[in-house]
């Protein structure tokens, strides 16, 4: 620990003032939202609790206001903050689900083809090539089709997420397939690797064991942007009626509920989780932007 | 004057008879004629038709009007009115039921044509003002004369060309795209509206729609969202128009299946009940969806059928709101802890239909009854919930207009029993079964004294109301947006037709 | 007056906790037409003196104190423009690189052609004809043609002499030279160099020449200045310097090359260098682990054993065989190594040296000829166990000791992994009761296995990475190029420290070089590559005095005249 | 270079057939096509009948090789929605498409490249701060939403753009409308190029900027700077170019994105483009126009990397083809 508070990264990281804004933001974003079932002051997904007479209340510090409602209420009376600490806690689970899933098939994948090569590497580049021309929301917009068409009527509330998960994930993982392919290229022709083959360690152990621990810079890297990337593309699925079900608001389904009421001066359905989102998304951003130059060796 | 307007969907086919929907019937209402229209007010008026009458019970005469021609130039006459009922009815057509099947046509003469029938219909020609009269020769020398249907995988001319004899023609056509409607000048009728050239736009997103009336670039835009209404109207330049529609919103439930399909209750039907269906009839706080979900634009309802279609409606009264009442209804069932059932609501078809499902279900929570919803966009929704879909749903939101603007309809089409695959009130999707009711309504259609024929209706509403065998909700408000350079007239069945719009 | 006048340079680079001085009170000063040298360890600061004559050092380092003067007219504190416009008009540079100092997207006709326009008043065709002069000058043929070309279709060598060129086309009157032949093969550096003294001679321009290489030293400068953390420790002409140093670095840093001439027993270490590594702790061979289980099977023969061994490389794949394109690395070699005798391969680079020591240890699998480790043919194994077991007799040490250790693993698990990977230990104590003998054994101690590669020099690293090869209690140990990446003072601990072991354990060992003077401290016999073949085999001796090869005779004759050093060995030794 | 151009056609067509199999794929499964087309009361045998005319009856490979064939010649079958053929229906809306993308394309380029190249030189400066940290809201809120917050902003409020359509369009030839050459329908490009543009925009900015950085330090910039060449030189003739190489590959896949993100754009800007039109078709279940707007978006796509791939021969002589 206290190498790791004496280290370059750490310093560099303390040098940058943005960062350590960043970062105690995306912090305490983050605690908000795990910790939205202790700290909100309302259960938004308890349909019971909640009443349509309360619908559309503005803000406290507006007029016709509720002191119940510190940032007002929704069109159907659901608490606004609550449903923004709720939110973002469906918005950051999908967001994780969707960069684990994919990079652990990008990472896989990336690995196999690198170490290999030749035919193998080949194949899995074509079948990157063909991911990549289809972008999330087609692949979403597909999957939820596919999905329809294969199950019938689905539910969505149980569905949903685990085709937003699917989607995100299959349109993310060639990125990291492609990074961790190119530094295996690199990393497989090292010394090192070398080393371990005339030991007479079996590939599959030196893909896993010696290489994958080279290469993971840049796929956190990746990972934080993609994180960003997931959280707002998830919120244009819900848009796109492909999101997370309106009873489970994730931060982009409040925004697309909330642009409804843009010009009826209900300003604040969408524009407080607008916010919360944009905040949310910077944040991460610019710890990954951060991260990218913290890491690059080439820029020391 | 040039009138640019758009709605929230596309017009996508141009044959009269291709589908049965309000919009396309009405935008095709300023090309086409049929042989009666109507007012401002839903009238009933002479059109291509100058005058009617009954000859005995079974034979309608129809005396056309003399000198009127399609856009074409070709002339309207008996001929082009027995092909029409001929096409209408033929295989593909969506408006089948315009016509009965075993009517006859027979043509008197050029200007005369006779409607003999098996039985006497009294409401014969309440849907004539949208079964329009095309011309026989355009048709058959286009090689239109079958309609492009359904499952017809190319448009033929009659699909992608309009030749009516209403006040406007169309001059290009790009399906989901734009509509370019111009002045007929040999129009029959006296022109009183001011307008040279329409242009029809679909705008899709409801925030694009109002923005673009708010920007001055629509002259007329509908629907609204209720939303946006003070927005509209507190903007310089822009009105909403809002006013009752026929339409009535209902929730509906499956009594026919032994076990619901979803629902956590297994091996029976809890909303076979009747106590069941009460309780989730007093959950429902109507006026709060009123107040709040429709910004009093609506008007709770306690029939099946809007009171402006009907004169006995002030004898019905909703059952009242008491979420006690409904748990103690529940219990009493035998579902004192609640049971879960999942609800099919469509998201793009009437004004806020997900909102109101949502409060519904908050509604529903409070009395322990967990409902999982389903919204969809409404091309999914109904080839789920309908007979193509094999009613695959428990518990649905539907919304129904009587086409005839007739209470008949409404047990006809909504509330006599049905076969699995729908034969017998098709829309019947929960497929409860009152025999009584049945019975009535195979009496009111050939009733010809009112008075009776209303105690009747009234009776059948009754039964389904003391059975809650449909949830009626409200009926709905249309709410247009309008420059204010326009004078138009916002007729209840919500269609816009350009020959009532002036513009200045 | 000289070109170049330094006085009591000191540059700093503040870092995080204190402020690093890389220079301090260094005076220099450079004649017209003369060549004063610069030599260090790594990391002496050499470079960045020559950074910051040219002004270009890099953020935040910055001149903290002292004078810069060009022919008397001081320049460190001129501003930014007009700094610029000295760079390359007086000031020439040549970086160590030549393979990354041009850029790849321009043709040499045009990064030289800007460069002349920037400086001199020419027109494009005069400047290209100037150009093409240029690249005459340096010794490149065909130059109107070639000169059209990219960086990528020249070599190396030519590459380092296009840099040269671009350096040298505004004829300026200093060059500053940062290692300029490190990166190159002995032959083309024999070039270079000749090249370098011709336009010294020729232009009588003042040269600056950094560089490590005593050989380059004692071959082309006049004066030579010697670097010790960043301060300058001795300075005078070439001679005096190299045949009488006086401060004890210098001594120990000369008495460290090693000789072609005469071979020793031990290399004098560099005891200069406070921290050297621990003395190593002697351990008795027989009761140790080791020692044990060097029970290998006795051959009659030679250990290895190569016959007619090819190897040819796709360098262009194609579904059609008749469209690919083979390069032939190995050509019918044939070789053999006796039991506990140290076989040399030299060669300049890429003659297929490394590819044959792939070849033995199976990385590679040989397009023709066998290999035979004992009894057993290494070509034709498919056994899993039997490949193992090969894996376990076979150990190889790279040339690179920055790239051979994952840097994620701890030392200890470097150490650790061919001991429970080949199971040559019961416990999981007596796992690391090895890895701390072996670290005890190459002289960095136990703790070090606590600690992550990159917290070690490159000297020190080497050592683990022969920790790591006598970890399967080898009988065959390849080392390719083990201290090329290396000082000669690190050089000479890391060759120490082989040859005990060799004695010690009794190793057989195969040990690649280009550096015939290090090849003839360590060898028994040597073969000659060139091109793929092997050219010559003999004992080191009588390949060393009666070379039979002309090849080989080539080579011996490139190798920069130590003249100046022997005698002064002679002097320490 | 020519082996180099058929190898890569070869593995476009590879790409391309696996893209046809996903999209046939689609259509036979994703519900039954027939369901789609008929009504309620179309009895069994009509749709039997039907099955067969249509070939659905036929083994799955020769359904297949049928699709194929077809698409290769632009057939993709009729629009259940519209009822004509799909291909046509494209035709109509392809150029908008097109114009809307190249018009962000271009935003994306003129507004990012030359920013991206500021913050990389400048890499300290206040000024290159600011534009990373302002770019980063294109990546941080919703396509949807910018596009609605502008369409608020500059029509509805300012009354300058209009919020919908391509304003008036001139034809070219039989097919291609354009809306270049029209005052109105250049200022009803403004509000959606931005919008598809601004994502694009801040990733190339961020591209250049990080390529940027890395480049200035390499060796030959160092040299060049020693040869005293002047730093314009320097970072543009040298530095630029060198960033440009990896820059157009991620550009080339973004033109791909782009296309794809116009679905979105052209939703709220009601751009009758096959965005537009695709998202109707997946409300609508209409598979054909579905499947036809995956094979041409694909098709697109392995076009413009095919460009992407022949560019690295102009830029770059050492013919870096290996992918990164
Ligand atoms: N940019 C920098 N920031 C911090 N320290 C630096 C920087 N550049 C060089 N140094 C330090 O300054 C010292 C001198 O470096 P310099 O490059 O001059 O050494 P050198 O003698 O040229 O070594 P070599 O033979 O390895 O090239 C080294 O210890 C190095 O770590
Ligand atoms: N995997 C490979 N594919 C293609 N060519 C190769 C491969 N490995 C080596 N070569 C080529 O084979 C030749 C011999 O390479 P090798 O590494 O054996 O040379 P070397 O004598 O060790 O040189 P150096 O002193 O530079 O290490 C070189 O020209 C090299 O380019
Ligand atoms: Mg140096
Ligand atoms: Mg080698």
């Amino acid at each position: 620990m206290a190498r790791a508070l004496d280290s370059d990264l750490f310093h560099s990281f303390l040098k940058s003032k943005v960062t350590v804004v960043a970062a105690t933001g995306t912090a305490i974003l983050f605690l908000l939202a795990f910790l939205a079932p202790w700290i909100a002051p309302h259960d938004p997904f308890d349909l019971a609790s909640i009443s349509i007479m309360d619908a559309r209340v503005p803000p406290v510090w507006m007029e016709y206001a509720d002191p119940r409602f510190l940032l007002g209420t929704d069109d159907q009376g659901r608490d606004m903050l609550s449903g923004i600490f709720y939110g973002m806690r469906i918005s950051l689970i999908v967001g994780f689900c969707s960069v684990v899933v994919a990079a652990f098939i990008g990472i896989s994948l990336g690995l196999v083809a690198g170490y290999m090569g030749g035919r193998v590497d080949a194949i899995i580049m074509r079948i990157a090539d063909v991911q990549l021309t289809f972008p999330a929301i087609l692949i979403a917009l597909l999957i939820d089709g596919v999905a329809h068409g294969i199950f019938g009527a689905i539910d969505r509330e149980v569905f949903a997420f685990y085709i937003l998960i699917v989607s995100l994930a299959l349109s993310f993982w060639v990125q990291y397939a492609r990074t961790v392919r190119g530094s295996t290229m690199v990393e497989k022709n090292k010394e090192y690797v070398q080393a371990a083959r005339v030991i007479g360690i079996p590939s599959v152990i030196i893909m896993v064991r010696h290489i994958l621990p080279n290469v993971t810079g840049p796929v956190l890297v990746i990972a934080t942007i993609n994180l960003a990337l997931a959280i707002v593309t998830e919120a244009t699925l819900s848009f796109l009626g492909v999101g997370m079900p309106p009873t489970q608001p994730s931060l982009g389904t409040l925004i697309a509920i909330g642009n409804d009421f843009l010009y009826s001066g209900e300003w604040w359905i969408a524009i407080f989780p607008g916010l919360a989102l944009a905040l949310l998304v910077l944040n991460v951003n610019l710890l990954g932007d951060w991260l990218r130059d913290a890491l690059n060796p080439k820029l020391r | 004057e040039t009138l640019k307007f758009a709605f929230q969907g596309a017009l996508n086919a141009l044959d009269p008879y291709s589908l049965n929907e309000t919009f396309t019937l009405s935008s095709l209402g300023n090309t086409y004629e049929g042989l009666t229209r109507r007012g401002p007010d839903l009238a009933i008026e002479p059109a291509l038709a100058e005058s009617w009458e009954i000859v005995d019970p079974n034979r309608w005469r129809f005396h056309l009007r003399k000198g009127v021609k399609f856009h074409n130039g070709s002339d309207f006459t008996a001929e082009d009115v027995a092909f029409s009922v001929d096409r209408v009815r033929s295989e593909g057509s969506d408006l089948t039921t315009r016509v009965p099947a075993d009517a006859k046509v027979e043509i008197v003469d050029d200007y005369t044509v006779d409607f003999v029938l098996t039985g006497p219909n009294p409401i014969l020609h309440y849907e004539w003002d949208t079964f329009y009269i095309m011309d026989k020769e355009w048709t058959t020398e286009n090689d239109a004369v079958k309609v492009t249907s359904a499952s017809d995988t190319s448009a033929n001319h009659a699909a992608l060309n309009a030749n009516g004899t209403g006040p406007f023609k169309i001059v290009s056509h790009e399906a989901g795209v734009k509509t370019v409607y111009e002045k007929y000048d040999g129009w029959w009728d006296e022109a009183k509206h001011n307008i040279d050239t329409v242009e029809f736009t679909p705008i899709g997103s409801d925030a694009t729609r109002v923005a673009a009336l708010l920007s001055g670039e629509m002259d007329m835009v509908y629907p609204i969202p209720v939303q946006d209404i003070k927005r509209i109207n507190d903007n310089a330049g822009t009105k909403a128009l809002t006013g009752p529609e026929l339409r009535t919103i209902f929730l509906g439930m499956d009594q026919m299946r032994d076990e619901l399909l979803y629902s956590d209750v297994k091996g029976k039907n809890p909303l076979k009940d009747a106590r069941v269906r009460k309780a989730f009839y007093q959950a429902i706080d109507i006026e709060g969806i009123k107040k709040k979900v429709m910004r009093d634009l609506s008007n709770p309802s306690a029939l099946m059928v809007s009171p402006l279609l009907f004169s006995k409606s002030a004898d019905f009264e909703r059952y009242p709101y008491d979420p006690e009442a409904a748990k103690a209804l529940l219990a009493e069932a035998g579902y004192a802890d609640g049971f879960s059932i999942g609800m099919d609501c469509p998201n793009d078809r009437y004004v806020n239909d997900e909102a109101i499902c949502q409060a519904v279900a908050a509604m529903l929570a409070r009395i322990g009854v967990k409902v999982n919803l389903n919204a969809q966009p409404k091309a999914k929704y109904f080839a789920k919930i309908l007979a193509s879909g094999g009613y695959d749903t428990s518990f649905y939101l539907l919304g129904w207009t009587p086409g005839s603007f007739d209470s008949w309809n409404v047990l006809d089409n909504l509330m006599n029993c049905r076969d699995e695959s729908g034969k017998g009130s098709p829309f019947n999707n929960g497929g409860f079964c009152d025999e009584k009711i049945d019975q009535l309504t195979d009496e009111i259609l050939v009733e010809i004294d009112p008075e009776k024929r209303d105690a009747m209706i009234a009776e059948a509403f009754r039964i389904s109301h003391e059975n809650a065998y449909y949830l009626p909700l409200h009926q709905q408000s249309l709410a247009w947006g309008v420059s204010d350079k326009l004078d138009l007239v916002q007729r209840a069945d919500n269609q816009f037709q350009f020959r009532f719009v002036t513009k200045n | 007056m000289s070109v170049l006048d330094i006085k009591d340079l000191r540059v700093e680079f503040p870092g995080r906790k204190s402020v690093f001085v890389a220079v301090d009170d260094v005076t220099l000063s450079v004649d017209a037409g003369k060549v004063l040298g610069v030599v260090g360890e790594s990391g002496a600061g050499k470079s960045t003196v020559g950074n910051a004559v040219i002004g270009l050092l890099q953020e935040p380092g910055h001149i903290a104190g002292g004078e810069v003067y060009l022919h008397g007219k001081r320049i460190d504190q001129l501003p930014y423009k007009e700094k610029r416009r000295l760079r390359g008009r007086k000031i020439g540079m040549i970086f160590q690189d030549p393979l990354t100092s041009l850029d790849p997207l321009q043709t040499v006709e045009s990064q030289l052609v800007e460069t002349i326009r920037t400086h001199l008043p020419l027109s494009g065709s005069q400047a290209r004809q100037r150009a093409i002069e240029l690249i005459e000058a340096v010794g490149i043929p065909d130059a109107p043609e070639r000169i059209k070309q990219y960086p990528h279709q020249f070599s190396g060598g030519m590459r380092q002499r296009v840099v040269i060129a671009l350096a040298l086309c505004a004829e300026p009157e200093l060059v500053i030279a940062d290692e300029p032949t490190t990166a190159l093969d002995v032959s083309i550096q024999a070039q270079i160099l000749e090249l370098m003294r011709k336009l010294c001679r020729e232009r009588n321009v003042a040269m600056l020449v950094i560089t490590h290489d005593m050989g380059v030293i004692a071959d082309i400068t006049d004066h030579v200045a010697v670097m010790y953390h960043g301060e300058l420790v001795e300075y005078g002409e070439t001679t005096q310097v190299l045949g009488a140093p006086e401060h004890p670095y210098t001594q120990s840093l000369i008495s460290a090359v090693p000789r072609p001439d005469i071979k020793v027993e031990r290399f004098p270490v560099v005891n200069y260098i406070e921290k050297a590594g621990t003395p190593q702790k002697q351990i008795d061979i027989a009761t140790h682990w080791l020692g044990k289980a060097r029970d290998y099977e006795k051959v009659s023969g030679p250990l290895v054993k190569a016959t007619d061994l090819d190897m040819r490389f796709e360098t262009r794949g194609s579904i059609f065989p008749s469209k690919r394109k083979y390069f032939q690395a190995v050509k019918k070699v044939s070789f053999d190594i006796n039991e506990g005798e140290t076989f040399g391969l030299v060669g300049e680079s890429g003659s297929g040296k490394s590819t044959i020591a792939r070849l033995i240890t199976g990385l590679y699998q040989p397009t023709g000829g066998s290999i035979l480790f004992g009894k057993t043919e290494l070509t034709s194994l498919k056994n899993r166990k039997d490949v193992l077991a090969m894996r376990r007799q076979m150990q190889m040490i790279f040339q690179d000791p920055y790239s051979s250790l994952n840097a994620r693993m701890r030392v200890s698990d470097i150490i650790a992994e061919p001991i429970k990977f080949h199971r040559l230990a019961s416990s999981n104590a007596e796992v690391r009761q090895i890895v701390d003998d072996l670290l005890d054994h190459v002289g960095l101690g136990a703790a070090a296995g606590r600690k992550f590669p990159h917290e070690f020099s490159g000297g020190q690293r080497q050592r683990i990475s022969i920790a790591r090869a006598l970890a399967t209690r080898p009988r065959f140990l390849i080392c390719d190029e083990p201290t090329s990446a290396l000082d000669v003072s690190i050089q000479a601990q890391i060759l120490n420290l082989l040859k005990d072991l060799q004695e010690e354990l009794g190793l057989t060992m195969l040990f690649i070089s280009h550096d015939l003077a290090v090849i003839r401290q360590m060898c028994n016999r040597i073969g000659v590559m060139r091109h793929g073949e092997l050219c010559e085999v003999a004992d080191c001796d009588q390949l060393f005095e009666a070379p039979q090869h002309p090849y080989t005779r080539e080579l011996l004759n490139l190798m920069p005249s130590l003249e100046l050093l022997s005698r002064a060995n002679l002097a320490t030794a | 270079m020519i082996g180099f151009a058929t190898r890569r056609i070869v593995q476009a067509m590879i790409v391309m057939l696996v893209v046809a199999l996903l999209a046939f794929t689609m259509f036979r499964f994703v519900g039954d096509p027939i369901n789609q087309m008929v009504g309620i009361e179309t009895s069994i045998e009509e749709r039997e009948a039907l099955r067969e005319r249509l070939g659905l009856n036929d083994p799955v490979p020769v359904q297949f090789f049928r699709f194929v064939t077809k698409a290769a010649q632009f057939d993709f079958g009729t629009s259940y929605q519209f009822r004509q053929p799909v291909s046509e229906l494209f035709a109509k809306r392809i150029p908008a498409t097109l114009e809307l993308s190249f018009a962000s394309a271009v935003f994306a380029l003129v507004v990012g490249i030359p920013m991206g190249i500021y913050a990389g030189l400048n890499r300290e400066s206040p000024v290159s701060k600011l534009f990373l940290s302002v770019s980063l809201i294109g990546i941080s809120l919703p396509t949807f939403f910018i596009g609605i917050l502008l369409i608020f902003l500059f029509s509805v409020t300012l009354q300058w753009l209009p919020s919908f359509g391509r304003g008036e369009t001139v034809q070219i030839g039989s097919w291609w409308t354009t809306g270049f050459l029209t005052i109105s329908g250049l200022k009803a490009l403004i509000l959606p190029s931005i919008t598809l543009g601004l994502y694009q925009m801040t990733l190339i900015m961020r591209l250049i900027r990080a390529e940027m950085l890395e480049v200035i330090r390499t060796d030959y910039i160092k040299f060049a700077r020693a040869r005293g060449l002047p730093d314009r030189l320097v970072n543009f003739r040298h530095a630029l170019k060198n960033t440009l190489v990896p820059v157009i590959t991620i550009t080339g896949l973004q033109l791909g994105a782009i296309i794809a993100f116009a679905t979105i754009t052209e939703t709220v800007f009601q751009w009758p483009g096959m965005g537009l039109m695709f998202l109707q078709a997946v409300q609508n279940v209409d598979i054909p126009i579905m499947s036809a707007y995956l094979l041409l978006t694909a098709f697109l796509f392995v076009t413009i990397n095919f460009i992407v791939d022949i560019l690295y021969f102009f830029i770059d002589p050492r013919l870096r083809v290996g992918r990164p």
